[in-house]
């Protein structure tokens, strides 16, 4: 069962990792990334079952973590280089 | 051979296509990006050294038979490390040429202190001529 | 098993090529940042299914909480998408390519079989005597971290000296020392923008804190030490700053505090090695520090993994200021 | 085959099949806006699902909490992530599908 | 106590950079690096003369014994590495203090002086240690702050070629780890006297040779050996003038010591020279290099490019000597390690005081420099007839035995191109003299008095070069005791 589930896991990460590729634009992408981050959150959790060491589960707490903090940073500093970009994109050049 | 290799062959392909980004792209971001990637191939080529089959973390349990290597993942540690110091710096100094030349482009940094150079050496031999002529 | 292991295997190494020569083709920046980001996460996955849970976790910590982080704030200073590579570029790069690559082809026919018992880095006495000798010289069941702070001390001193030398390189290039002459206008977060994600990144930060704690300390047990620690400080302090602007986290965490942290972590970690050569012990043994060795080699330990958690929080954070600070110049 | 071990089995399928539909539907939904839905389902049933499931084979306590601390993570930052993503993409003019459109 | 003093070496500069953070002073950030400097001189010279008397010292750090724990290793191949090494910071120290106050601000002096710390802890420790992967992580350490002191220099140019150094720098320390991977799969170990042991007898292993020919091109990117000398110019070129006349000593022969370390004692001259043609390669780079670097030097009109061009030609002499592979060559090139990082140290110092006086080091604007400043050019001509090799220098010590090497092994193509080289060498001396020397000063330009302690620091070390020229009975005894040692006939 849990290599079934492992398995679908893998599909998954395919199919967002295609749309990753794929995009179009920004948006896209970031979606995509944020959920291959769940489903690789999923995978440590699943690994360890699956090879008999579930004791590991902390790796998955720290994914967890560092894609929230990454999706943020990526909203915050996209948004962030337009204000920029507008006010001194001519002197730059 | 296949069989045995192709986790080797593949961290290689891995550092390749790393190492031909850092060499052909000239934005100075790309080849930072490339850098990052070339060495994680190396990372994961030094961790499959350690890995053995049917082995388990180097974390010392009772129940636990096999283990793979640690000294690998020590030393890839380390190495993580010194590769994430070495592209703060690098990212830092591509921001500052950014401000200094307005562009990240080795080539058009390039360019714009060659043209430097020679509006420096043309400003010379002007002066030099009118100090001749005078 | 080891059916499972090959597919689980192959299929991450797939996602790992087809993510990379994405990258290599993507102009424009932001979107190959976040791939890098993706890239990373598969290859902590494939750490992970290869044993390498601590390297996992530095990978995780590292390649998507920091350098992605800075990378995407790079881009915010710079210039977001990369001009056209010149055909006259390709040929260095093909030609180091095709050299580098038969060279690895041909090292790998000699190489021994992969996941093989049999192999030298098995055999080595060195095997022996970390896996189980050091059960009884140290007595931590984590073993890379027995070998990270103690039978390797020297590399990990090593390793935390090239942050704190990141830390000045940065510090000098960007830091408050090197302004820009020409003031930026404040950015306008629109924080009002965003009520949800302070609250929960609020709500978030006492936890993540707690987390990089647990982390420092049971790395003796399970994977984590003092550098996972330390960036995972790091990266809550990146989620604050990000949310709740530069300004209120430079006050939680002042810039002079920085610097003192940034120096003291190291000089604890030197410290240590002369108080143990002060002791008559030679620099980095730990035996010395109690009356019996083991206790010696725990404290050593704990030790050592608080220098670095110290210096490489407060390095992370420094840098993050460093490049966060120069987009809202005042 | 105890209760417990078929109760496990059919949370673990569920969740599956959950992670697998939104998948799919990732790749195959039309714009952005539509695939948020997609990346909804698979954060939090698939997710939630999958770590119930392995919740009931747990046999030490510490693996329970770490587990329960992943699920409650992720129940947390999933719909914040979304949430932000949609306002940031509404903020950015991101293109709406109708029916009719060509896909994306 | 005096057991420490391997580890005292490398670990008071280690200790002196964060407190030159810490204390946030001008004056105490250069006096921390002077005593570190001081520090691992006084080591270096004590640990130098016990080698002579009693053979190899070895140091277990944390007291694991090799290959359990990292080691220090000295003995006769490193002592005079590590003498230098040190012997520059000391005199770089003296000729910082005003040096660095001229060239940056204020506040950015600590840092530079922790990078200076850091700097020669990492090359220290690179000279010192007996584990393959130690010595890459103090090859980290030395580039890192390399990059970040070149980034300090006045230009923007500086930052360019700070960032080329540091994509190129890190593609070539990553090989060497690639390459130190290769042979850890071989071997197992990753401890260099392990590993020999442990090497013996697998020349044809497929991996291994590939290692060697990884770590090799790794460390040629470091010693900058002709085709990958890319980053060396502008980096020297950029940088302020302490960084410069530190690093121009120090860094490109602390690279190729550790070259003769992987060549003679770690993969074994059999396989390096025998099974592999690494002396035919280098033999034919180190010619390409000594004509390209001198030729190139002819046509820059920066003094700083002029010598940065030149040590890419001395590199090539120096890797002549090595490639030979015969106790004479490896003398010889240990001699002109020696000899030459004294010469370009107090070229690159010179240079350093023009540009604090003169605001520039053009060509065009040393016009007339003979009259105004002419302690200062003696000391130039002195050096700069010491890079030719003209007797009776510090330089003629050394090429004369690396002729006499290239000679014994019949070794004539490269004879020429050496000479060659030197020709140029004159040429390119010859055209920064008579700029100097020939043309008037323009209007108006008083002379010019450069501070005494830059003065002083020049002039010992002219002074050091003139003495090894006439009596080089001192590095040549040095020299011979590192080839013997390297080549494995006694010194243990």
């Amino acid at each position: 069962m849990i290599f079934a589930v492992m398995a679908a896991l893998l599909v998954t990460m395919v199919l967002t990792l295609l749309r990753a590729f794929l995009g179009p634009g920004l948006y896209n992408r970031i979606l995509a990334i944020n959920t291959f981050g769940t489903k690789t959150v999923l995978f440590v959790a699943v690994a360890g079952f699956l090879f008999g060491r579930p004791e590991f589960l902390d790796i998955g707490i720290l994914y967890a973590l560092v894609n929230f903090v990454a999706t943020v940073a990526v909203l915050r500093l996209t948004h962030y280089r337009e204000l920029v970009s507008e006010a001194e994109g001519g002197e730059r050049g | 051979m296949i069989a045995s290799h192709y986790v080797y062959w593949t961290f290689f392909a891995l550092m390749l296509i790393g190492l031909y980004v850092v060499i052909s792209h000239g934005n100075l971001l790309k080849k930072l990006i490339g850098l990052s990637l070339f060495q994680v191939g190396v990372f994961l080529f030094y961790i499959g050294l350690g890995k053995q089959d049917g082995g388990s973390a180097p974390i010392i349990s009772d129940d636990v038979e096999t283990y793979s290597h640690p000294l690998p993942q020590v030393l890839i540690l380390t190495a993580i490390v010194v590769g994430v110091a070495t592209l703060a710096v690098g990212l830092a100094l591509a921001v500052r040429i950014f401000e200094a030349y307005g562009t990240v482009e080795e080539d058009e940094v390039l360019e714009r202190d060659s043209t430097e150079r020679l509006a420096e050496r043309d400003r010379e031999r002007a002066a030099e001529h009118d100090g001749g002529g005078s | 098993m080891t059916t499972t292991f090959t597919l689980i295997n192959v299929s991450l190494l797939a996602i790992l090529t087809a993510t990379a020569v994405t990258i290599t083709r993507l102009r424009a920046l932001y979107e190959a940042t976040m791939l890098a980001a993706l890239f990373s996460l598969v290859t902590a996955c494939l750490f992970v299914l290869l044993d390498a849970v601590d390297v996992a976790f530095t990978e995780a910590a590292v390649g998507v909480g920091i350098s992605t982080v800075l990378l995407l704030g790079v881009l915010a200073l710079t210039r977001s998408s990369e001009s056209v590579t010149p055909r006259r570029r390709r040929l260095p790069g093909a030609i180091a390519v095709l050299l580098v690559g038969g060279t690895l082809g041909y090292a790998s026919l000699d190489l021994p079989e992969f996941g093989s018992a049999d192999s030298p880095v098995q055999r080595h006495p060195v095997t022996e005597v970390y896996l189980h000798q050091s059960q009884e010289d140290i007595g931590i069941p984590n073993t890379v971290t027995s070998v990270l702070a103690s039978y390797r001390g020297l590399d990990t001193l090593g390793e935390l000296v090239v942050v704190f030398t990141a830390g000045l390189a940065v510090l000098s290039l960007l830091g408050p020392l090197a302004r820009p002459e020409r003031t930026r206008p404040t950015a306008d977060f629109h924080l009002a923008d965003y009520r949800v994600i302070r609250v929960v990144s609020g709500a978030l930060m006492p936890f993540i804190l707690l987390f990089a704690l647990y982390v420092l300390f049971h790395g003796d047990y399970g994977p984590g030490g003092g550098f996972q620690a330390g960036v995972i400080f790091a990266s809550g302090f990146v989620l604050y700053g990000l949310v709740f602007g530069l300004d209120r986290a430079q006050r939680v965490v002042p810039r002079a505090a920085l610097w003192l942290l940034v120096s003291l972590g190291l000089l604890l970690y030197i410290g240590l090695g002369v108080t143990t050569m002060l002791l008559g012990g030679s620099f980095l043994d730990y035996d010395v520090l109690a009356s019996d060795p083991d206790t010696g080699q725990h404290l050593g330990i704990l030790v050592v993994e608080t220098a670095i958690g110290i210096t490489v929080a407060s390095v992370m954070t420094t840098i993050f200021f460093g490049f966060a600070g120069r987009g809202v110049a005042r | 085959m105890s209760v417990i071990e078929v109760l496990s089995g059919v949370l673990l399928a569920a969740g599956a099949l959950a992670v697998l539909t939104g998948g799919v539907g990732m790749l195959r939904f039309p714009d952005f806006y539509t695939r948020i839905h997609a990346a909804g389902i698979t954060d939090s049933a698939g997710a939630g699902l999958i770590l119930l499931g392995l919740l009931l084979r747990v046999d030490s306590w510490d693996t329970a909490v770490r587990l329960l601390i992943i699920l409650l993570f992720l129940a947390l930052t999933g719909p914040t992530a979304t949430h932000i993503l949609a306002h940031a993409a509404r903020r950015d003019g991101v293109p709406m599908w109708r029916e009719g459109d060509r896909r994306q | 106590m005096t057991g420490q003093l391997p580890v005292l070496q490398v670990a008071v500069p280690l200790l002196c950079a964060p407190l030159c953070v810490l204390l946030r002073s001008r004056f105490v950030a250069w006096l921390l690096f002077l005593a570190a400097s001081l520090t691992s001189l006084t080591c270096a010279v004590w640990l130098a003369e016990r080698v002579d008397r009693t053979g190899a010292l070895r140091y277990a750090m944390g007291d694991w014994q090799a290959p359990y724990g990292i080691e220090f290793v000295v003995n006769g191949f490193n002592t005079p590495v590590l003498l230098l090494v040190s012997l520059s910071a000391v005199v770089a120290a003296v000729y910082s203090r005003r040096s660095v106050a001229a060239e940056l601000d204020d506040r950015r002096v600590p840092l530079l002086y922790a990078c200076l710390c850091l700097a020669l802890a990492g090359l220290l420790g690179l000279s010192i240690t007996g584990d393959v992967f130690n010595a890459f992580v103090f090859l980290e350490i030395s580039s890192l702050s390399t990059y970040t002191m070149i980034a300090m220099g006045r230009r923007r140019q500086a930052l360019l070629a700070s960032f080329r150094y540091l994509v190129i720098g890190t593609i070539g320390a990553t090989f060497l780890l690639i390459g130190i991977g290769l042979a850890y799969a071989v071997t197992g170990t990753l401890n260099m006297a392990d590993l020999a042991q442990r090497l013996t007898g697998s020349h044809d292993n497929r991996a291994l040779q590939a290692a060697v020919v990884f770590v090799f091109v790794g460390l040629a990117v470091k010693m900058a050996v002709f085709p990958l000398h890319a980053w060396l110019p502008a980096a020297y070129g950029e940088a302020p003038s302490a960084v410069s006349t530190f690093v121009a000593a120090t860094g490109t022969k602390v690279a190729i010591y550790v070259f003769c370390r992987f060549a003679f004692t770690v993969f074994g001259a059999s396989l390096v020279f025998g099974a592999m043609p690494v002396d035919r390669i280098g033999l034919l780079l180190a010619c390409l290099g000594i004509l390209a670097g001198s030729a190139a030097a002819c046509f820059q009109d920066d003094l700083r490019y002029v010598l940065a061009w030149s040590s890419v030609a001395q590199v090539g002499y120096i890797v002549a000597g090595v490639s030979l592979a015969t106790t004479a060559g490896v003398s010889g090139a240990y001699l002109h390690m020696i000899m030459h990082s004294v010469t370009k140290a107090a070229l690159f110092a010179i240079a350093g005081v023009l540009l604090l006086r003169l605001g520039s080091v053009r060509l065009a604007d040393l016009a007339g420099l003979g009259r105004r400043m002419p302690w200062t050019f003696a000391a130039f001509v002195v050096a700069g007839l010491g890079l030719v090799g003209v007797p009776p220098t510090a330089g003629f010590a050394s090429k004369w035995a690396l002729v006499t090497a290239l000679v014994e092994r019949d070794q004539w193509p490269v004879l020429v191109a050496m000479l060659a080289g030197s020709l140029l060498a004159l040429v390119y001396v010859g055209r920064v003299i008579e700029v100097a020397w020939f043309r008037e000063p323009p209007d108006g330009a008083d002379p010019l008095r450069p501070p005494a302690s830059m003065v002083a620091a020049i002039w010992f070390l002219v002074l050091l070069s003139l003495y090894f020229g006439i009596d080089a009975s001192l590095p040549a005894h040095l020299a011979d005791a590192a080839a013997a040692a390297l080549l494995g006939k006694g010194g243990g």
